[in-house]
């Protein structure tokens, strides 16, 4: 059975990739997940200096979801380097940079700085942090924004070049097109839902940052939506996400057409997960004869419309 | 390393209309628990709550020939999931990882041991006692609740040889008013004493601030919203002072256990 | 206790709204509800036309949530006005008719047909549909198509104008205030979330139209985000919406700055939710001390972030 | 007016490893149940799904003295509101909504009656038998199921007096078969039925088919998808003939229960 999965010059053991700031740097889980059985890990978004991020609370539970705003707390790309990738080096992982900036500049120089990192295995372009306001998102909610900044780090790096997508937008093809048209070797979506909760009894917001990102399986069926689109508006591969938390789940975004997905909140709730997923993926394969994953990714058959009921 | 058992509730005795003691069938985890330690759980099928709640493993309990055959947990109930584990029945199975954290350091003699415990805050001290106990440590609870109704576990502490210090703020039981008052006065004659707290967080800050004023240490238990007790999500930070700087740190990884002093409370 | 709410011309006794589409024509809960104790109803969505809508299956549930994709079946504004709108008016409901159409002159159409029928309270124009492609959507995902709509409508009546908006946009607050420059005298908003659910072990969609709208308390967080950017943004009372199921759901979004609120899904899960929402919401104000509920509107304490914690 | 009643459970028996039967006490619903009808229920506290489901009503349950004390379902699990229900426990509470839609009508003789089920269509059956009794109308039950383990009920009906054809597919009890061999051979000589079906789609599209052939009146009862049972959200369509139109049709209203030659069985 093949569950490889091509992202441009990067080939992946299979479709199964923990989501950005949802396993840490990836070391953190290292005693529980053998890093190298996954398909890759994609580490906390990562500025090229240290971040405090938000004041607590940081995250609140919502129905079939949680809501986070973090604010990007994290060591900067320097300490990355020397801290964790030894160790990830080390055990295999293939690794995914989630890089976060400010200006195209700054983009363009964590690309400069990681492309000659080894063990660095692509770049994930967080232009879609809901939660900071410098940074990224106001890329992220532009299609010149998202195509400059896909197209700066594209003339730096020889690196796979994944934006990461935001949901908050009108079309996210079009975002997906941008990119493709920047260079980008696949996109990723998505991105948690700007959402809020609200204290009712001390009229204040839950939250520290007021709003937060949605993420989990509330979001899930808005996800599949937008990579069916996505899919079906460019070549590149799709990494899709969003509330995955069952080898049913990731089949369903690959059946839409990712081509991997990446799992976040779930990993929360169950860091185990992972071997189950891989697991239940290849007992589908086996039940429905699939013998390569990439054979199942814009599978989806819609023909269904074509039954429609006409009133005659 | 920590694990995840699908634990069987062995038993769920209500001690009050919202504490329970809830003994879970984890035998694994249990025989790896070190004093002030917690576990993330979730009953089994549960939805909503999406995400585990942390809680500190209460008593390691053990069979006749005191083989380790699981763990309980003291819990409060205060929201939904609180109530699912108060209303969990013998046989149903709830989701438990662990052991996370770093761990409460046991002082020995010479040095003597006071726990200081809010409400729930009780929990961690249990495992600690025996610690301090095998370790032939002096201790001392100093635990205070809303009403004698709130004070769980005293002939539990009182066998292991822990004096107890209680206090309520109804005045039912022990000294009317907060734990804190009988630790400050004390503290004021004390020497060679290591304090421990559990309890709200104004409480560690004062329990904090009586340490650093009679020049005790002090470890204090914190405990704040944890997505994932692994380090993974960064929801549980605190601020911990570094030199002149303090900066967020994860609670669930870096503690719950901190050393008082390092804690920047001005900001809890 | 004072629970009117003022929707521009328009008093209702109380903020408790039936979602249209949720709440069929009103008639088919007459029994359940007394009809006059609601603050109104919003009936169905209805074409100049009648309309038989999409084939099943139509509705698909998802985590905490639904999706629906109806097609907007209806009888039509005629049918309605004869069959449906003097037992309305006998049950002394407040009747906010939800339009559809698929050219301005349509909306305008309806707008002038209704305008003359005793018994209509307000106008909802539904240009946020998401399961047809001829309709309103166009319109709700363009500012100056909803301006449009809405200044066609406003000319030709002087019934309260209410455009209901989509959450599919990236600035939901910019159509609120397109709608407000326009004149219309409050908005509405979500409608549901462009979303899908894939069968994998088909791999079809679940629903015949293969995309639907999904609602349910999965979307309320994103919906109480939006609100409160569209309180910011205009003037006009609110009309919030998006998985409201408890009197606590109802004062979060009226905290967030919605002067009424709407209910639909729950409705379907619980139709005897009503009385219970409204002793809630007086329960709540009994223990707040709010003598008009008015006073609550919008009165969140966002200064949370002041408390920041600054690194130092 | 149908009613919302949080009705405990009065017993949850298994029939085998899918079916069970719910008993409801529910008498106030219970009491205005006419045969056919449904009701939509979903177990207190569930989140997840988040919709009632609809269920018919199986049987009304009877106190020593003939008192309505609550209702029954018999269900079939298939997902995860059916396990639900299968995994109930005598005190848990199911809130339960109804009675609703438009019931069978209860022929009177010399009419026959024959009803006609495929797996767990039986369920609207029970309080049919009892209305045909009633009214001394002679009935028939064809029951098609898997296998013999898959056929409930059956002293039930025969106590009522209530004549049984059935079949099974793989021919372990009855006929081997579908259900629908044995009733068109019996059409073929039978004058003056009326059928019932309820079951499977194709199977009512198949009964309604040899009832128009052979010239009787058959009222079915559909299953469709219904997301609140009461009109409201127009998910349970069916298309019904007008004329020489079809038209969707909202079956919790205009249904469960149609003539079977209103329905235009091309698109089903
Ligand atoms: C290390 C640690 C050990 C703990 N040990 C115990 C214990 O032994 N016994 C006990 O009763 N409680 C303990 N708690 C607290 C317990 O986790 C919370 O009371 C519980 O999560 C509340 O859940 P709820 O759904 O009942 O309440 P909710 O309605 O969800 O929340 C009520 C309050 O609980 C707190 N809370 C909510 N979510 C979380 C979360 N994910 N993590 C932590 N706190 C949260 C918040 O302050 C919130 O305002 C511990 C917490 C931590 C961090
Ligand atoms: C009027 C009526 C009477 C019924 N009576 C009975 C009965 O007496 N006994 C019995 O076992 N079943 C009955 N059903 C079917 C029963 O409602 C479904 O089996 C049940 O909702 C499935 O839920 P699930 O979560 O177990 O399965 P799911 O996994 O949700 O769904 C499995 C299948 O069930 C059907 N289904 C799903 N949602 C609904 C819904 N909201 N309404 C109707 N069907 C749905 C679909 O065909 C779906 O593919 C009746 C249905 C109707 C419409
Ligand atoms: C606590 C938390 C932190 C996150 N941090 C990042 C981040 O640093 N960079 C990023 O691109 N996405 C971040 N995300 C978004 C996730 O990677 C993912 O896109 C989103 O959560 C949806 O997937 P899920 O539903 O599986 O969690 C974060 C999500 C959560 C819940
Ligand atoms: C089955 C269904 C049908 C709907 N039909 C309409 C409609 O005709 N017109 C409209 O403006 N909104 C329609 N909506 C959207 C609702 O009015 C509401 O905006 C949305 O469902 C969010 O609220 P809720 O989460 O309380 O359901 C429909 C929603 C559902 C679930
Ligand atoms: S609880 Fe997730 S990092 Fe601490
Ligand atoms: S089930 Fe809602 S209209 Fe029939």
């Amino acid at each position: 059975m093949d569950l490889t999965c091509r992202l441009g010059s990067l080939t992946l053991k299979n479709p199964l990739i923990a989501a950005s700031g949802c396993f840490g740097y990836g070391t953190e889980y290292a005693d529980i997940v053998d890093l190298s059985t996954l398909g890759g890990v994609a580490v906390k978004g990562l500025f090229l200096s240290e971040r405090e991020g938000h004041p607590p609370p940081r995250i609140i539970e919502t129905p079939s979801g949680m809501l986070n705003a973090i604010g990007l707390q994290g060591i900067g790309v320097h300490r990355f380097i020397q801290e964790k990738m030894p160790e990830l080096r080390e055990r295999g992982a293939v690794v995914l940079v989630n890089i976060c900036g400010t200006t195209l500049e700054e983009y363009a120089e964590l690309a400069r700085i990681l492309s000659d990192v080894e063990g660095v295995a692509a770049l994930e372009l967080n232009i879609s942090c809901p939660n900071i306001k410098e940074g990224g998102i106001t890329f992220g909610c532009s299609l010149t924004g998202t195509f400059d900044v896909v197209h700066a780090v594209r003339q730096v790096t020889q690196l796979p070049v994944i934006p990461k997508l935001t949901p908050n937008v009108t079309d996210v093809a079009s975002f997906a097109r941008a990119s493709e048209d920047a260079g980008a070797d696949a996109v990723s979506l998505v991105n948690t839902f700007l959402a809020m909760v609200i204290d009712v009894e001390t009229r204040r917001p839950k939250l520290s940052n007021i709003v937060g990102g949605l993420s989990g399986p509330a979001i899930r069926p808005i996800a599949v939506r937008m990579v069916y689109e996505c899919h079906r508006a460019v070549r590149i591969p799709i990494l899709g996400m969003g509330g995955i938390a069952s080898a049913r789940d990731a089949l369903e975004f690959m059946i839409a057409g990712a081509s991997a997905v990446q799992v976040g909140t779930a990993n929360f709730e169950d860091p185990f997960i992972w071997p189950k997923l891989l697991a239940g993926i290849t007992e589908y394969m086996e039940r429905h004869r699939i013998a390569r994953i990439a054979d199942l990714v814009g599978t989806l058959d819609a023909s269904r419309r074509e039954k429609e009921w006409i009133s005659s | 390393m920590p694990l995840d058992v699908e634990a069987a509730v062995i038993a769920n005795r209500h001690l009050s209309s919202d504490y329970n003691v809830l003994e879970l069938a984890a035998p694994e985890i249990a025989a790896r628990v070190e004093p002030g330690q917690f576990v993330m759980v979730k009953p089994r099928g549960q939805q909503d709550p999406l995400l585990r709640r942390p809680f500190s493993v209460f008593e390691i309990l053990r069979d006749g020939s005191r083989g380790v055959i699981g763990l309980s947990l003291l819990s409060k109930r205060i929201g939904l999931s609180t109530r699912r584990l108060y209303d969990a029945q013998a046989g149903d199975h709830i989701r438990c990882l662990g052991p996370l954290g770093k761990p409460f350091v046991p002082v020995t003699p010479p040095t003597e041991a006071w726990m200081v415990a809010g409400g729930v805050g009780l929990a961690p001290f249990a495992t600690l006692a025996e610690a301090l106990t095998q370790r032939g440590t002096q201790s001392r609870l100093y635990y205070g609740g809303r009403s004698a109704a709130d004070l769980f576990y005293l002939d539990w502490f009182e066998r292991l040889g822990v004096e107890l210090v209680l206090t309520t703020e109804d005045g039912s039981r022990g000294l009317h008013g907060r734990v804190t008052v009988p630790l400050e006065r004390d503290l004021a004659t004390g020497r060679n004493i290591c304090l421990y707290a559990c309890g709200p967080e104004p409480m560690l800050a004062a329990v904090a601030r009586l340490a650093a004023t009679s020049n005790h240490r002090v470890q204090v238990s914190v405990e704040r919203v944890m997505g994932c007790g692994l380090g993974g999500c960064y929801s549980c930070v605190i601020p911990v002072r570094h030199g002149n700087r303090t900066h967020f740190v994860r609670s669930c990884v870096a503690g719950p256990v901190f050393e008082g002093q390092m804690i920047d409370w001005s900001t809890t």
